[in-house]
């Protein structure tokens, strides 16, 4: 017998992957995406406005009674293939799709499989647990072209809810995510546009290649850096290690004698590019980051001039909402897009909570769960 | 059959062959002889296709012959069995035999045609007590050189066959058994180049003899016309007459410094013995008697499990060699390299290891002590591996030295180490019990032992079955070592 | 040869090891799969107290599934560990291994894709043996290099999944034959030939000489340096058997499909575990494949009883420590007294150049 | 006869240099490389900003290389360095008010017990130290994220971070003095009875045993030390550059290369100590140069393994002597035994 899924056309998708490599650059730039990022970023998504986890950006319903239980959704086992906790990102998310599981009593079980970042056994567990059970599967894909046909697979058998990172498949019932990488990239290249005079000097600070999110944030900021006339003196890896950020910084710092904005594609080494400015003796320049409590912190204590967009951990919450909608038999939208705040000088005290650990993340939307804030580590 | 003519080698510009000849007759049983670092290894190394000579040539059965790797002088019929096991120890006897070779059919190696073969040329050397698939580490040592002897036949259609020194490490009734099959070697009409540090098999076994020194040929002997002081004199440029100092005067020997009561372990049993300080101790036994676990157990490091034992008056069973050093026990094992020496450590780092480990042992003079055991070095930073066995002794001998111990025990001290430096560390042996230290010699050669004992004790099957008094018959020895009858060790020298 | 009263000559080995006979308990090969057997029972016991269900159709196919990519990379490593080698850049050629398979599925044959992964895989194989024998760096260091060229190399080209693989050859990732998974064949298939390669050829014969003591092996004629190259050729050839299943499973090449699952570490682990020798000579791969089943039997009952990730590896090192001392006690009796081997043997001699020669005496 | 006593202090200094010198060439090569770039590089403010950044990765070869030349492997350090800055955090969650030297000394002190268990495993239990480190790296990373749960409760203050990130007197680094003070430490014990009776050790394991060292004493003071010298890289780093979930990683690969780069013979036995933290640096002043050239940013790694492979391979090869007998590890005369 064969467990290949029928259609077989994995990379169909290619639009958005073309497999031969011409340059990073036009690669991970589609201007139609872009387009789209920018225009849902505008607009007012429907739903609580104090729960964004619920909410959705021009949402496509669609009818899910094919999946709905006899009974309504009671008595469910739900299941959920994760690709790893290997990051703060991830922890604290699991720790929301955890407590949100805990609200619902309806919820009997739940399963999770950890990936530990192997795509290989996480085809594995989306394979074990479609053949478990489940009444839902929830999958938070390892990586996107690669797990496809696993997806594909669990589809035909139980009602697959897919977040975070996509799947080249529209077979499962809705695909939670926000915006997008062009958003993020944009808001905070964006910010630096505004703060910093034209001709001014950018170091552009990445965590590594290859990864499709970060270069689209990366290729975002690049048109906006271009566009506006500022020149970016560095573009560098920093592998998410602060050591090695910090080098860099101080590196180019003494290159450069002045460096005038910092631009980030995501928040783990922020601080330690506030703190090389700091250690050189020099002001801190504008400056992106992430909405992570250690950033924030820094943010407060040195009243940096700065901005935090967001790839929102409440969007963890989402799936198992989105689960018991379908189980129900309630719409849910294809492509749920959930809002992807930018933390800004204003709503900073929003996102901003004393007493959490530096890895927490502030777009958790925990702050009302069941164990907040000790299990998050908060005190 | 096999000429060499002129060969010379240098090594990063030192010379190590002046232009040496050297032939050899089908049949032929030719010794080869020479000090530590003569060059004789180098020579045969030469011969194997190992080095290449700087200059000279090599004929063989009147063709010319360059070989630039040991797989083509093998070819050739030339087979060196090393100074060094060449073996295995995890592999069977088999693939040791044929490793280089393998027999292949159908693309996989025959194992069936292998081990068929290898018994077969054991069963022609009359060696039928060894399993071809038996793993080679788990022979004794006698038995790892009959594989290495096999190895080398099963490579060929041998011509020449060289063996580096095959005695070393054997107990004396196992050169008996080793000279039978040489022999049988010759009789098929196999050159056979031997080299020895022991004249006296030299003279048992060989038609003539080529002496090296120094890198040059000094002298070409038939053995019938010559006798072993005119091949030491070839060997060392001098006059070696006596070759032992004079033994103890009965008032020269003193306190009781060591005393073992009744002890034993797994492979010792009911042990008791006294060494006494200015006396020379010897061991005798064969081999798997139990003398080196003996000394092992003497020392703590392959300790008695029963039994007591005083060393200087005070009670002390030994559980570490670190409690008998600093109960004033030193032990010069067997094995040199292994267990003697850091071989990549220099000579005053080796000489001051035991100090360094045990607090408050010893001293740190190493000049002086270097000095007292007339070591030739390039000094006290060279390297150990640099040095010539005998010079590496040497060094054993000065760390122990600078531990200050009040008993020594040497296990096979001269192994492998030449006449000239085996009689100075004859005479350093006597001069330290003349100081006062209680020795203890254990060796498989018999004149040694004899030479240089006060008294002799005699093991068997791990146990002390006699004593014998100084200057004591081979003859007495053997039979109380092998349990009255005469032993099987042919032919003493004359 | 008449027996020597006294000495070491009376006939010892005399007898004729049968088959039977020839298994014995303390055997490494023996003992992994006794324990992949024991981890399995014990698995199911706790398991099933858990009130979960272990001997499924499902957990079974999973456990070999999961076996499969492991497998292939640690049967090669055991190859090279054995030749007394050692290869740390198996995970960057996982990943490059599944990038060029699935681009050039795409763009072209299934058939040129595989024989372009060999060609690579052979390729960057020869080079690694070329280090280690020709500029004699040694192999830890060679191969850690090895890791970064292709790593810069990845990450220089790729940027993100790339490349397709067509149905036809994602079977290979997905049939199966009752419960049992296809590739699983392909594993035992290259497991045969690897086993074939190192026990029954010459040139097997010449690995296991070079990893016990490269310099006998070379007074004995053998060309140690290309034996030891053929090793790492064969071991990367392995990785890219590896790679192809890999692009197989997951219809794309993955630029971390390799290192996120440290397949240069785990396969050294599971070779170890698999009671092969680090520092060679001694071992082989079908212990090597007990070890892959070890690993994977625990990884299921910890799926199974839903254990952190974090914990797991916490077990896993235990393991992995506890498995290689219990080999390692046999040994230790003898190591006391002294060594009964090579009376004339030389201070403990590494395996090939590259070879750490640590810890001989242990 | 006496020529053992005559040493030329000469020759002893240039052998002293001996295995060495190929690491020394290296990095006057990348030191004189980097001035060419970064003209500024050796202005003191930013010559002794290497030095700090380099000092975490010194400190660990110098441990690694007691490891080493003792005749093993330490593959925990770049574990122990990330479990140290995460454990270090989470304890000042609990503890927020908790002096700076204290927990600077608990984090050593945890170090040399993870080090003595790698010593005792592998020396005891007889576990090939490749092995046992390769578990404990395991046990560490899952153990230390198993008890914060993925992250870190609190906050590395100020006070704690002064070491690896503040300067004494305005303008010298902690770290170097630290570096320094380790250098000379790790000097000193490698010319001490316990530096030469380790390194015996390692070149022969039961020619020491005989000589009345406790081999496995020793061997476990190595990894005691290492583990320590582990433990104090992670306060650095935790200073230099705070809290970070991978503050270690791939930092044992990088202390092993820069030992090797070194000249230390892996296996043991051979090598120096000065020459294996010079290696450190030349690691490090690779780092900075390919930083400061921008070779397009994702061949760095390429450029470093050529050129470690290189370094290596070059030291090896260059020098025929050493070459030969490595490969031959005959003794070039002597008896048997
Ligand atoms: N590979 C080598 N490199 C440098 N020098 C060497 C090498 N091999 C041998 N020598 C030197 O050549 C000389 C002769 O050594 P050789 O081993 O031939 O002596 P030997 O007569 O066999 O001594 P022994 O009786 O101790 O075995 C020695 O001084 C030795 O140091
Ligand atoms: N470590 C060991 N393990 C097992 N058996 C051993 C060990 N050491 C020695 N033996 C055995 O104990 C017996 C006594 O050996 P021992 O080495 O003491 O004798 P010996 O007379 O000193 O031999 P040699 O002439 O080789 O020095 C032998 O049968 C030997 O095989
Ligand atoms: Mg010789
Ligand atoms: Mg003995």
């Amino acid at each position: 017998s064969s467990d290949v899924p029928e259609d077989g056309l994995v990379g169909d998708a290619t639009a958005s992957e073309p497999a031969q490599n011409s340059g990073a650059e036009s690669k991970f730039f589609d201007p139609a995406d872009y387009e789209r990022q920018l225009a849902l970023a505008g607009t007012t998504p429907q739903g609580p406005a104090d729960k964004p986890w619920e909410q959705m950006l021009s949402p496509e319903m669609t009818d899910t009674s094919q999946y709905a239980k006899q009974g309504g959704a009671k008595d469910v086992h739900l299941c959920f293939s994760n690709a790893g906790v290997f990051n703060p990102w991830r922890q604290v998310g699991l720790k929301s799709m955890q407590a949100e599981v805990e609200l619902h009593d309806e919820i009997t079980d739940f399963t999770v499989l950890d990936a530990q970042g192997k795509d290989d056994k996480q085809i594995s567990d989306i394979q074990e647990l479609s053949g478990q059970d489940c009444d839902a599967l929830i999958v938070s894909p390892n990586t996107t072209a690669t797990l496809t046909p696993a997806v594909e697979e669990a589809c035909g058998k139980v009602p697959v809810i897919v977040f975070d990172r996509g799947v080249e498949t529209d077979c499962g019932v809705t695909f939670i995510s926000p915006v997008g990488g062009y958003a993020y990239g944009a808001a905070a290249a964006d910010f630096l546009v505004d703060e910093v005079d034209k001709g001014g000097k950018i170091v552009a600070l990445r965590i590594s290649p290859g990864v499709d999110v970060l270069e689209n944030r990366w290729a975002a900021a690049k048109r906006a850096f271009d566009e506006a006339g500022l020149e970016v003196a560095e573009v560098k890896f920093t592998d998410g290690d602060p050591s090695k950020t910090k080098s860099i910084v101080t590196d180019a710092i003494a290159r450069h004698g002045t460096v005038d904005g910092v631009w980030m594609d995501s928040g783990a080494t922020a601080v330690a590019a506030v703190e090389a400015f700091e250690d050189a003796g020099e002001d801190v320049p504008p400056i992106t980051g992430e909405d992570q409590q250690d950033f924030l912190q820094a943010w407060k204590d040195k009243d940096l001039t700065a901005v935090a967009p967001t790839y929102p951990t409440f969007q963890w919450r989402t799936p198992v909402i989105a689960a018991l909608r379908v189980l129900g038999g309630q719409e849910v939208p294809k492509q749920w897009i959930l809002p992807q705040p930018v933390v800004t000088r204003e709503n900073f005290d929003s996102y901003y909570k004393e007493g959490m650990p530096p890895l927490h993340y502030g777009a958790c939307g925990c702050e009302e769960l069941p164990g907040y804030p000790g299990d998050w580590g908060g005190e | 059959m096999l000429t060499m003519s002129s060969v010379s080698k240098s090594f990063l510009g030192a010379r190590v062959l002046h232009g040496v000849s050297l032939d050899l007759k089908q049949g032929e049983i030719h010794a080869l002889v020479g000090e530590n670092g003569a060059g004789k290894s180098t020579l045969m190394k030469v011969l194997a296709g190992e080095y290449a000579p700087d200059e000279g040539t090599i004929t063989l059965d009147g063709t010319a012959r360059a070989f630039s790797h040991p797989v083509q002088a093998q070819a050739a019929g030339i087979a060196l069995i090393h100074q060094e096991f060449a073996l295995l120890p995890y592999r069977t006897v088999a693939e040791n035999v044929f490793l280089g070779r393998e027999p292949v059919r159908r693309g996989l190696v025959d194992r069936r045609a292998m081990e068929r073969r290898t018994a077969e040329l054991l069963a022609e050397l009359d060696e039928t007590g060894i399993d071809p698939r038996a793993q080679v580490g788990e022979l004794s040592v006698a038995r790892q050189q009959t594989v290495e002897i096999v190895k080398a036949l099963a490579a060929s259609d041998v011509r020449v066959l060289v063996m580096d020194e095959p005695t070393a490490p054997l107990a004396d009734h196992e050169v008996g058994l080793l000279y039978a099959l040489i022999r049988r070697l010759a009789a098929r009409g196999i050159g056979i180049l031997y080299i020895s540090h022991r004249l006296r098999e030299v003279f048992d076994l060989s038609q003539r003899i080529t002496v090296l020194k120094d890198g040059r040929k000094v002298a070409a002997l038939t053995t019938a016309e010559t006798s072993p002081d005119e091949v030491v004199r070839a060997m060392v440029g001098r006059e070696l007459h006596s070759y032992y100092p004079p033994r103890a005067e009965p008032g020269e020997i003193g306190e009781p410094l060591l005393t073992v009561t009744d002890a034993g372990n797994e492979r010792l049993a009911g042990i008791g013995l006294t060494l006494r300080a200015g006396e020379v101790t010897g061991v005798a036994g064969l081999q798997g008697s139990g003398r080196t676990s003996l000394v092992r157990a003497l020392f703590g490091a392959a300790p008695f499990t029963h039994g007591r034992m005083t060393v200087a008056g005070r009670s002390l069973l030994p559980g570490s060699p670190r409690q008998a050093i600093r109960g004033g026990i030193a032990l010069v094992t067997e094995d040199r390299k292994a267990e003697g020496l850091a071989l990549r450590q220099s000579v005053r780092d080796n000489a001051l290891l035991v100090t360094r480990a045990v607090a408050g042992v010893g001293t740190r003079g190493v000049g002086e002590l270097l000095d007292r055991v007339a070591l030739r070095s390039r000094g006290q930073d060279q390297e150990v591996r640099y040095l010539s066995g005998g010079n590496q002794q040497k060094v054993v001998i000065a760390k122990w030295l600078a531990a200050r111990p009040r008993v020594l025990l040497f296990d096979e001290p001269t192994r492998g180490v030449d006449v000239g430096a085996k009689s100075a560390i004859h005479t350093l042996v006597r001069e330290l019990a003349r100081e006062g230290l209680a020795v203890l010699i254990v060796s498989s050669e018999l004149p040694e032992l004899i030479g240089m004992s006060d008294r002799i004790l005699v093991m068997a099957d791990g146990t002390l079955v006699g004593e014998l008094p100084a200057g004591a018959a081979e003859e007495d020895v053997m039979r109380l070592a092998t349990g009255d009858t005469a032993g099987p060790y042919e032919e003493s020298a004359a | 040869m008449t027996a020597v009263p006294g000495g070491t000559a009376a006939p010892v080995a005399t007898r004729r090891p049968t088959v039977l006979g020839r298994v014995r308990l303390g055997d490494p090969v023996v003992a992994v799969w006794l324990a992949a057997l024991a981890v399995t029972l014990v698995g199911w016991i706790v398991v099933t107290a858990d009130g979960g269900d272990f001997m499924t159709r499902s957990t079974v196919t999973g456990i070999l599934q999961n076996s499969v990519a492991l497998g292939l990379v640690a049967v090669g490593q055991s190859v090279v560990i054995l030749t007394g080698s050692l290869d740390l850049s198996v995970a960057y050629l996982v990943s490059l291994g599944t990038l060029v398979a699935a681009e050039m599925m795409q763009s072209g044959s299934v058939l040129t894709a595989v024989l372009a992964v060999l060609a690579l895989s052979a390729a960057v194989g020869v080079a690694n043996g070329l280090i280690v024998t020709g500029l004699k760096v040694n192999a830890f260091i060679a191969t850690l290099g090895m890791a970064f060229i292709l790593r810069g190399y990845i990450e220089d080209t790729y940027t993100g999944p790339a490349g397709q693989v067509p149905a036809s050859f994602r079977r290979l990732g997905y049939d199966r034959i009752g419960f049992l998974p296809v590739s699983v064949l392909l594993l035992i298939a290259v497991t045969v030939v690897a086993w074939l390669i190192t026990r029954r050829t010459r040139v097997g014969h010449h690995m296991y000489a070079t990893g016990g003591d490269e310099h006998a092996a070379r007074l004995s004629g053998v060309r140690t340096g290309r034996t030891v190259v053929l090793a790492h050729v064969l071991c990367s050839l392995c990785v890219g058997a590896a790679a192809l299943f890999l692009a197989a499973r997951l219809g794309a090449g993955a630029p971390w499909a390799g290192t996120d699952a440290r397949y240069d570490l785990e396969s050294i682990a599971a070779v170890v575990l698999g009671g092969t020798a680090l520092a060679g000579g001694r071992g082989g791969v079908t212990g090597t494949l007990g070890g892959v089943l070890v690993l994977s039997v625990l990884d299921s009952v910890f799926n199974q009883l839903a254990v952190d990730p974090f914990f797991k590896n916490v077990v896993r090192g235990v393991v992995i420590i506890a498995a290689v001392a219990l080999y390692a006690r046999p040994r230790s009796d003898r190591a006391t007294g002294r060594p009964r081997r090579g009376g004339r043997g030389r201070p403990g001699r590494g395996g090939a150049p590259g070879t750490p020669r640590q810890e001989q005496s242990a | 006869m006496s020529e053992a006593t005559t040493t030329n202090p000469a020759v002893r200094a240039f052998r002293r240099l001996g295995t060495g010198a190929p690491v020394y060439a290296l990095l006057v090569v990348l030191l004189a490389a980097l001035a060419l770039t970064d003209p500024g590089f050796y202005e003191p403010d930013s010559f002794l900003a290497f030095v700090k950044r380099a000092a975490p990765l010194v400190i660990l070869a110098a441990g690694q290389y007691l490891v080493i030349v003792s005749g093993g492997f330490d593959l925990s350090v770049g574990a122990v360095v990330t479990a140290g800055v995460v454990a270090g955090a989470e304890f000042y969650g609990s503890y927020p008010d908790a002096p700076w030297l204290l927990v600077t000394v608990g984090l050593l002190v945890a170090g040399a017990v993870v080090g003595l268990a790698n010593g005792l495993i592998t020396t005891r239990l007889r576990v090939p130290s490749f092995i046992t480190t390769l578990g404990m790296m395991l046990i560490l990373e899952g153990a230390v994220f198993y008890w914060t749960g993925g992250s870190p409760k609190g906050v590395l203050p100020q006070s704690f971070r002064e070491f690896g990130r503040g300067t004494a007197g305005g303008w010298l680094p902690w770290a170097v003095p630290a570096c320094v003070v380790v250098g000379a430490a790790a000097v000193w014990l490698m010319r001490s009875d316990f530096g030469r009776t380790l390194v015996a050790t390692g070149d022969s394991e039961r020619a020491a045993a005989l000589a009345g060292v406790r081999v496995p004493r020793v061997r476990t003071l190595a990894f005691v030390l290492s583990g320590a010298a582990a433990a104090l890289a992670a306060v650095l780093v935790a200073g230099f550059s705070g809290v970070s979930a991978q503050a270690g990683r791939g930092l044992e690969f990088e202390a092993i290369t820069a030992v090797v780069l070194g000249g230390v013979l892996l296996g043991g036995g051979r090598g120096s100590v000065v020459a294996a933290m010079a290696g450190a640096f030349s690691l490090q002043a690779l780092f900075t140069l390919l930083n400061l050239q921008g070779v397009s940013g994702a061949l760095e790694s390429t450029v470093q393994g050529v050129i470690v492979i290189a370094a290596v391979g070059l030291g090896a090869t260059g020098r025929p002597g050493l070459n030969r007998l490595r490969r031959h590890r005959s003794q070039p005369s002597g008896g048997t035994s």
